[in-house]
């Protein structure tokens, strides 16, 4: 059912401090992923607002993930804490609308994890592909 | 004048649904709206639907054209939708002369293109109001709720329905229903014609009237200071205007999608604290002279660019909808004189 | 009973405004039909003594009203409270939006409100008047015929699932304090949880694709007090103003706007009473609620005035998002 | 209309390898606003960097594009080149298409085409950037050190040799710390004393330092550069000022009985006194719990013996106000509470005592005069058994101790062991350990001296039970080499206790908004790049308030934290981080979200005047924020409903803007 020459779009939230330099880090190491991947550095995972998410779904983004620090590692102390909620609150609201849970997630990743970045990355790619393309929250003047 | 038994009003509208798209008013859980007519549906016991007609001729938005850009070049995209011919049941006498109104601001020249197709190809069937609501004030604008306007105009009556052509759109959309339709007279209807201005009679707002608006009002009514006590717990916002068959106030938007620009149009509400902003600011800063703006449009200013038409059918919609129960009603009370005075 | 608490709050207030304790009243008056009860603004004594209605059909929550009217008006305020605005109440004092000093809140009690909508449904044609009797509402049709229409079957929804019927703010309370209701608040949001993803997407789009975006849910809740609605800022990257033909941005105005009062929300339910479409809006909030209480301990905004909302607090082991509370 | 221009580099073939950039350039080049694009071998090197400063001179760029390695790399070197070019530093956008493109994509067409999406999506947000200037604030040349231990004191020290204004602030009557209790040091077996005394000396007689003793911070306000501290100075109901410590009054002081919590309540003291003979300031501290005549009115023996006249039973605590640009904190450690270990009868028996209780044992200004005798009896125990790891490495289950290794145990437990078999040949002494820890200079060396010339007898394994019986304790327990129970009957037993944050730590970190660990300890801004620094701007970190550590780990971060100070002393004017939150206050509704989700406390509140759209005038309540302690994490932001609070150089629409290129 999935058509082979599909590509997610993907957008990656990621915080400077560990996630972005995860990232950078998965680039030195050159483990590899998918190039549907694209990522906006934010200071903290706590600047990224529910509005940007549902903005790259509207605009037809297939998949939103939010990279931060581990839980207690913030640079700022506390910003992935408010994060978590936020996006737990967010998460479960869009299920609740029909919107698949598989589109979204948030996931820890520390500057050492470059691994894990990539590794998280493929994961979430494949499940998106998996779903298919969003249609539930995109905006058909986008295609016009 | 033809006729047609209430038995058969299934077959009127699979006749009519040969030629238009039909759309009738049905019933569901939250109110009526007008829906795609489908065998079996059955026409809404409501008075009326929620929302007024208006939408199928100027729709609450409305893609005008596109832009896209190929590298440094911009091509212009063409996104006007055309409609099919279409065709609208049971439209009741205010809503039929909401669309006179619409016409009087979107044909005048120049002329609006896209609301002139929309109407080109829509036929209306209006349908008297037999069981008018508490709410229903047409009277006060003219209008005969058993006498209503379209292009065909009907009346439910015993055992029939009564269509009689207005336009010349009608009798065509009525030639097509030959089958289903006899010839008869006209005075058959007139018993519930009468019926129908006795309840009008009683109607708790029959006494409304617009003695004291119209034209030349402007100077007197809007430096009344009673618009600040009528408009005080207005909460500002828009669904008076958007449940209104008359109001037609849009804003043009462009959109942005990534490769060029969706320009639209949406309703708007002068009720909106950014209604016609300007680089200067809003004209109507308080929630005051935003209030008094819609109901001067309405009683003062459009009937004096408009032959003394007002700018009001008296459907009710807004005085059933307003959150707060601000509404037309009680500012002709409050600023105008009763009938009888 | 309600004509007693009518009676008491007409004397009162009146009272109080003779001794000059407050300069006016936010209350209700009737409007152009019995069912029709419109908030408004009593200046004099005797404005209140003829005017002030406090019935089944006062159902506006008047405390948003205090933002705008204690920056303009003289002296105190005063303000009629029914049990669940006062949650409404309390919360725009945790959010600083007026000042205690300046109003004296008098508390009703309530037993539920009635849907107009419902009322009419029920009735099933023009209502010419209503005489309000012990449970029931003694309604005159357009066409003359009298029908006694029981209150429990026109009560709002809002008010049958009631949170709660015991005040939390007043500076006096006229009359006593009903016993609470005991309808589960949250069955309607299991309800829908309970349904597969597509059954879920297709009840909002039908409900949302109704949306005409005519702000009347914004602009009502007291939770949506914001000086300029990101909604109306051109500025702020998400100004809409229009349902787009697929709706999506009626679905980014509610998602977002219920993300906004999260935790804020006292669940007044006023922006269900007032959506022309009837969309139930109540159901997005009740939403966040039930998820709030179950990932991070029951919390009721407005409770208690100064409580730290759910979102501007944290602890260490929350459950990570999209896990559905769990840790 | 911004004009950008946008330079691909190659990285030599790092980028170039696997992004087309001659494609990436062209591609960019008709994003909008883009009028000059090109790519280039090294845009980090000097002839890339000329490359810039040309282009915006011939192509009057307003902003520039870098298609790179990440910002985290080379942003500030391309900043500073846009600024030699005479563009404002922050109008630059850096797309990382080296480490998050062409060195994580094989294949050149997608890498290629990412690439460009990654500049349009830079282009985009360069569009929205604006000028930002970083702020400035004057810094008060006066540092706050609290805690007046070895920490405290040589921060302080090295501060004031600096030629800065410093004050200590302890809590206790002297200063000295834990140092002060300790008998001799490890690995070197110098008297703590010895080394210990003259430092506080040269703290009290240095000008540049004040000591507030037996005082306690009350509340701190303000931010780095600008700190606003008050300080109460408890009433010790002597003055100072006059008191020339000769000791007449803790002499003739009739209230005998007050437990010396100098040496750890086994000896006591007077109502009135000097906790030891090298007290600073040696001024005498009337106990109020313990003196008749605060307590009842009905006593006076010391003013009356005092010659000086320095008693002042009316003395009451004094609030100090001081504006400081730096705070040092250096609360230092505590040993654990021991109520939780009844395996280890330290309750019970007398002769089960906690290390710090053995340094005084063996000190010679201790208890006992530095003679090991046995608390119980005063006999001289002839077999002592030390225990490790008493609440240290504690599984969390265990619902008692800590989980972490309080990291001095190993050497001073080596140390008393050492000490005890070189004063007294004649006792056996047993330590029992988990491992033993010596990574430091002539740590393994002075454990290995400990266990094979001094003949200590090391058993690893630990203690399950001790139990008292009539005069001895029997210890039973473990030697996991041997695999055997052992059971030795004490006449001693040494309880290396956990130590842990100082309990006045907590309501400090709330005080001063610095953030502190699961177990109290405060946290560091990084930990391995900025390990002295707290989060909190202006707030430093020195000694075991940090976590566990030794005398000269302290003293080593005690001079680091210095070294921070002076760094920041030394400044007349703070240059703040642009990239902070700023409110729009028209648009702010006064909720306070933001100031409770503000991990800085760089949020307040004022009530303003305002014009009001309808044209009336109304007082609201807005936030503030203060560029100074705003580190920009934007968590503001997002809990503000209303969008009045937006963080520069990453603002709401800017980040949208990347949202909709990317998505393009």
């Amino acid at each position: 059912m999935q058509m082979t020459d599909y590509k997610p779009k993907i957008v990656a939230f990621c915080c400077n401090w560990c996630s972005y330099a995860g990232a950078d880090l998965a680039g030195n190491n050159r483990l590899s992923y998918p190039a549907e991947v694209k990522i906006i550095r934010v200071p903290c995972s706590c600047r990224v607002n529910p509005t940007f998410i549902l903005r790259a779904f509207q605009r037809g983004a297939d998949g939103v993930i939010i990279c931060g620090c581990h839980p207690g590692d913030c640079h700022y102390t506390s910003g992935n804490y408010f994060a978590r909620r936020r996006m737990a609150l967010l998460f479960s609201m869009l299920d609740y609308l029909g919107i698949e849970r598989e589109r979204t997630r948030v996931e820890w990743v520390s500057a050492a994890e470059g691994a894990k970045f990539a590794a998280t990355m493929n994961d979430f790619v494949s499940t998106v592909a998996a779903l298919g393309e969003n249609r539930r929250l995109e905006d058909l003047r986008c295609k016009k | 004048m033809k006729r047609c038994p209430l038995s058969r009003l299934e077959d009127l509208f699979a006749a009519l649904a040969e030629s238009y798209k039909l759309y009738i008013p049905t019933d569901g859980e939250k109110g009526s709206s007008f829906t795609l007519w489908s065998e079996g549906a059955e026409i809404s016991r409501r008075l009326n639907t929620a929302r007024p007609p208006k939408d199928f001729f100027f729709p609450q938005s409305e893609d005008l054209m596109g832009f896209k850009t190929h590298g440094q070049t911009v091509e212009l995209v063409d996104l006007r939708t055309e409609k099919e011919d279409f065709a609208l049941f049971g439209v009741r006498a205010c809503d039929a002369e909401s669309l006179n109104i619409l016409d009087r601001v979107f044909l005048s020249e120049p002329g609006d293109s896209y609301y002139a197709s929309r109407r080109e190809k829509g036929v209306i069937f209006t349908l008297a109001c037999n069981k008018p609501a508490e709410t229903c004030f047409c009277t006060a604008f003219g209008i005969d709720p058993s006498r209503p306007g379209g292009d065909v105009s009907c009346i439910e009556c015993g055992e029939y329905l009564y269509l009689e052509p207005l336009t010349q759109k009608g009798e065509a959309a009525l030639e097509r229903l030959s089958a289903v339709t006899e010839d008869c007279d006209s005075a058959e209807a007139e018993p519930q014609r009468e019926k129908i201005a006795k309840t009008v009679s009683r109607l708790p707002l029959a006494d409304l009237s617009t003695e004291g608006f119209g034209e030349g009002k402007t100077d007197e009514l809007f430096s009344d200071e009673r618009w600040a006590e009528l408009s005080r717990c207005c909460i500002g916002c828009g669904s008076c205007t958007f449940v209104c068959p008359t109001c037609q106030c849009y804003d043009i938007k462009d959109f942005k999608n990534g490769s060029g620009v969706v320009r639209y149009r949406c309703w708007d509400s002068c009720m909106y604290s950014d209604f016609t902003k300007m680089s200067a600011g809003q004209p109507r800063t308080d929630q005051t002279s935003r209030f008094r703006q819609r109901f001067m449009h309405k009683l003062v200013y459009f009937p004096e660019n408009n032959d003394g038409v007002f700018g009001c059918v008296g459907c009710g919609r807004c005085v059933a909808k307003c959150p707060v129960s601000m509404n037309i009603v009680k500012v002709m009370r409050t600023l105008g004189g009763k009938k009888d005075e | 009973m309600q004509k007693i608490t009518e009676d008491l709050a007409r004397r009162r207030a009146a009272e109080l405004m003779r001794a000059g304790e407050i300069s006016c009243l936010l209350g209700w008056k009737k409007g152009e039909f019995d069912y029709d009860v419109e908030p408004t603004v009593f200046y004099t004594p005797e404005e209140v003594e003829r005017e002030l209605v406090c019935n089944v059909f006062s159902a506006a929550n008047l405390s948003k009203y205090l933002i705008s009217l204690t920056r303009k008006a003289e002296g105190r305020v005063g303000i009629l409270l029914k049990p669940c605005d006062s949650f409404s109440f309390n919360q725009l004092l945790t959010e600083h939006r007026f000042d205690r000093e300046r109003v004296y809140a008098l508390g009703l009690p309530c037993e539920g409100t009635v849907d107009t909508f419902l009322l009419k449904e029920r009735v099933g044609e023009g209502i010419y008047s209503i005489k309000i009797k012990d449970g029931a509402l003694e309604v005159e049709t357009l066409s003359g015929e009298v029908k006694e229409i029981p209150l429990s079957e026109v009560y709002a929804e809002r008010c049958l699932v009631c949170k709660s019927r015991r005040p939390v703010a007043y500076d006096e309370m006229l009359g006593e304090v009903t016993p609470d209701a005991d309808e589960d608040r949250f069955a309607q949001v299991e309800k829908l949880e309970s349904m597969t993803a597509e059954e879920r997407y297709a009840f909002w789009q039908g409900e949302l694709s109704r949306c005409i975006r005519c702000n009347a849910c914004r602009n009502v809740c007291p939770a949506c007090s914001c000086e300029r609605c990101v909604f109306d800022n051109p500025t702020s990257g998400v100004e809409t103003k229009a349902p787009s033909e697929d709706s999506f941005e009626e679905k980014m105005f509610h998602i977002i706007r219920a993300f906004h009062v999260a935790g804020r929300c006292t669940d007044c339910g006023e922006c269900s009473r007032v959506c022309p479409e009837r969309i139930p809006l109540h159901l997005l909030n009740r939403k966040f609620i039930k998820d709030i209480n179950s990932f991070y301990g029951d919390y009721t905004a407005g409770a208690e005035v100064g409580s730290r909302a759910p979102l501007v607090s944290y602890t260490k082991d929350d459950p990570e998002p999209g896990q559905g509370g769990q840790k | 209309m911004q004009r950008i221009g946008v330079f691909v580099c190659w990285c030599g073939s790092n980028i170039a390898a696997t992004v087309d950039v001659e494609a990436v350039s062209q591609a960019l080049k008709d994003e909008p606003g883009v009028v000059f694009s090109t790519n280039y071998q090294y845009m980090c090197s000097q002839a890339g960097q000329d490359l810039i400063k040309q282009a915006v001179a011939e192509h009057g760029l307003t902003g520039i594009v870098i298609c790179s390695c990440s910002p985290r790399m080379h942003e500030t070197t391309f900043r500073r080149a846009a600024a030699a070019a005479g563009l404002n530093p922050y109008m630059v956008e850096i797309a990382n298409i080296r480490e998050q493109c062409s060195w994580v994509h094989k294949d050149i067409a997608l890498g290629t085409q990412k690439a460009i999406v990654l500049g349009r999506a830079a282009v985009a947000k360069l569009h929205l950037n604006a000028p930002l200037t970083p702020g400035e604030t004057p810094v008060t040349k006066r540092a706050l050190v609290i805690g007046g231990g070895i920490a405290g004191i040589q921060t302080a020290l090295d501060i004031a040799d600096a030629g800065f204004k410093v004050d200590i602030v302890e809590k206790k009557p002297t200063i000295g710390g834990k140092m002060s209790q300790l008998d001799k040091t490890f690995p070197t077996l110098d008297c703590a004393a010895c080394i210990l005394t003259p430092k506080m000396v040269e703290a009290a007689q240095n000008e540049n330092i004040t000591i507030y003793s037996y005082s306690e911070v009350e509340s701190v306000g303000g931010f780095v550069g600008n700190f606003d501290v008050t300080i109460r100075k408890k009433a010790r109901y002597v003055n100072e000022s006059i008191c020339t410590g000769c000791g007449l009054c803790t002499e003739k002081c009739p209230v005998k009985n007050v437990p010396n919590e100098f040496n750890l309540g086994m000896d006591s003291r007077r109502a009135v006194y000097i906790p030891f003979a090298q007290a600073v300031p040696k001024v005498a501290t009337i106990d109020p719990d313990y003196c008749n005549m605060l307590k009842n009115g009905k006593c006076g023996v010391c003013a009356r013996v005092c010659t000086a006249g320095a008693i002042d039973y009316k003395q009451t605590d004094e609030l100090i106000e001081q504006k400081y640009g730096a705070i040092v904190v250096a609360t230092g450690y505590e040993p654990i509470k021991l109520d939780k270990f009844d395996e280890f009868a330290y309750n019970s028996s007398p002769d089960v005592i906690t290390s710090l209780e053995f340094e005084r044992l063996t000190n010679a200004a201790g208890p006992t005069s530095g003679k090991l005798l046995r608390p119980s009896d005063g006999k001289h125990p002839h077999r002592i058994v030390f225990v490790q790891c008493v609440g240290s490495r504690c599984a969390a289950a265990a619902g008692k101790g800590k989980e972490y290794c309080s990291k001095i145990c190993c050497m001073y437990t080596a140390k008393q062991a050492m000490l005890v078999r070189d004063k007294y040949p004649d006792t056996e002494v047993y330590v029992f350990y988990i491992d033993v820890r010596t990574p430091g200079k002539n740590f393994d060396e002075f454990y290995r001296r400990a266990a094979e010339e001094y003949g200590v007898k090391y058993v690893k394994g630990m203690v399950g039970k001790i139990s008292p019986q009539g005069e001895v304790l029997k210890v039973q327990a473990s030697d996991l080499i041997a695999g055997r129970q052992l059971h030795i009957d004490a006449d001693l037993v040494v309880l290396a206790a956990a130590i842990e944050p100082d309990r006045s730590a907590r309501p400090l970190a709330t005080m001063l908004t610095a953030s502190m660990d699961t177990n109290d300890f405060f946290t560091e801004a990084h930990p391995k790049l900025r390990p002295v620094e707290s989060p909190t701007a202006g707030v430093f970190l020195s000694g075991a308030c940090q976590g566990p550590k030794d005398i000269p780990e302290t003293v080593a971060q005690a001079g680091a934290a210095a070294a921070k100070v002076i760094g920041l002393l030394a400044k007349d004017k703070l240059t703040s981080n642009p990239c902070v939150a700023s409110v729009d206050e028209l648009m702010c509704n006064g909720c306070s979200s933001c100031e409770r989700v503000c991990p800085y406390g760089a949020i307040s509140y004022v009530n303003k005047e305002f014009r009001m759209p309808d044209r009336t005038v109304a007082l609201r309540r807005v936030a503030s924020v203060n560029p100074a302690v705003c580190q920009g994490c934007g968590a503001c932001t997002v809990a503000c409903m209303s969008g009045a609070m937006d963080l520069r150089g990453f603002e709401a629409k800017q980040i949208i803007a990347e949202v909709d290129a990317i998505c393009k």
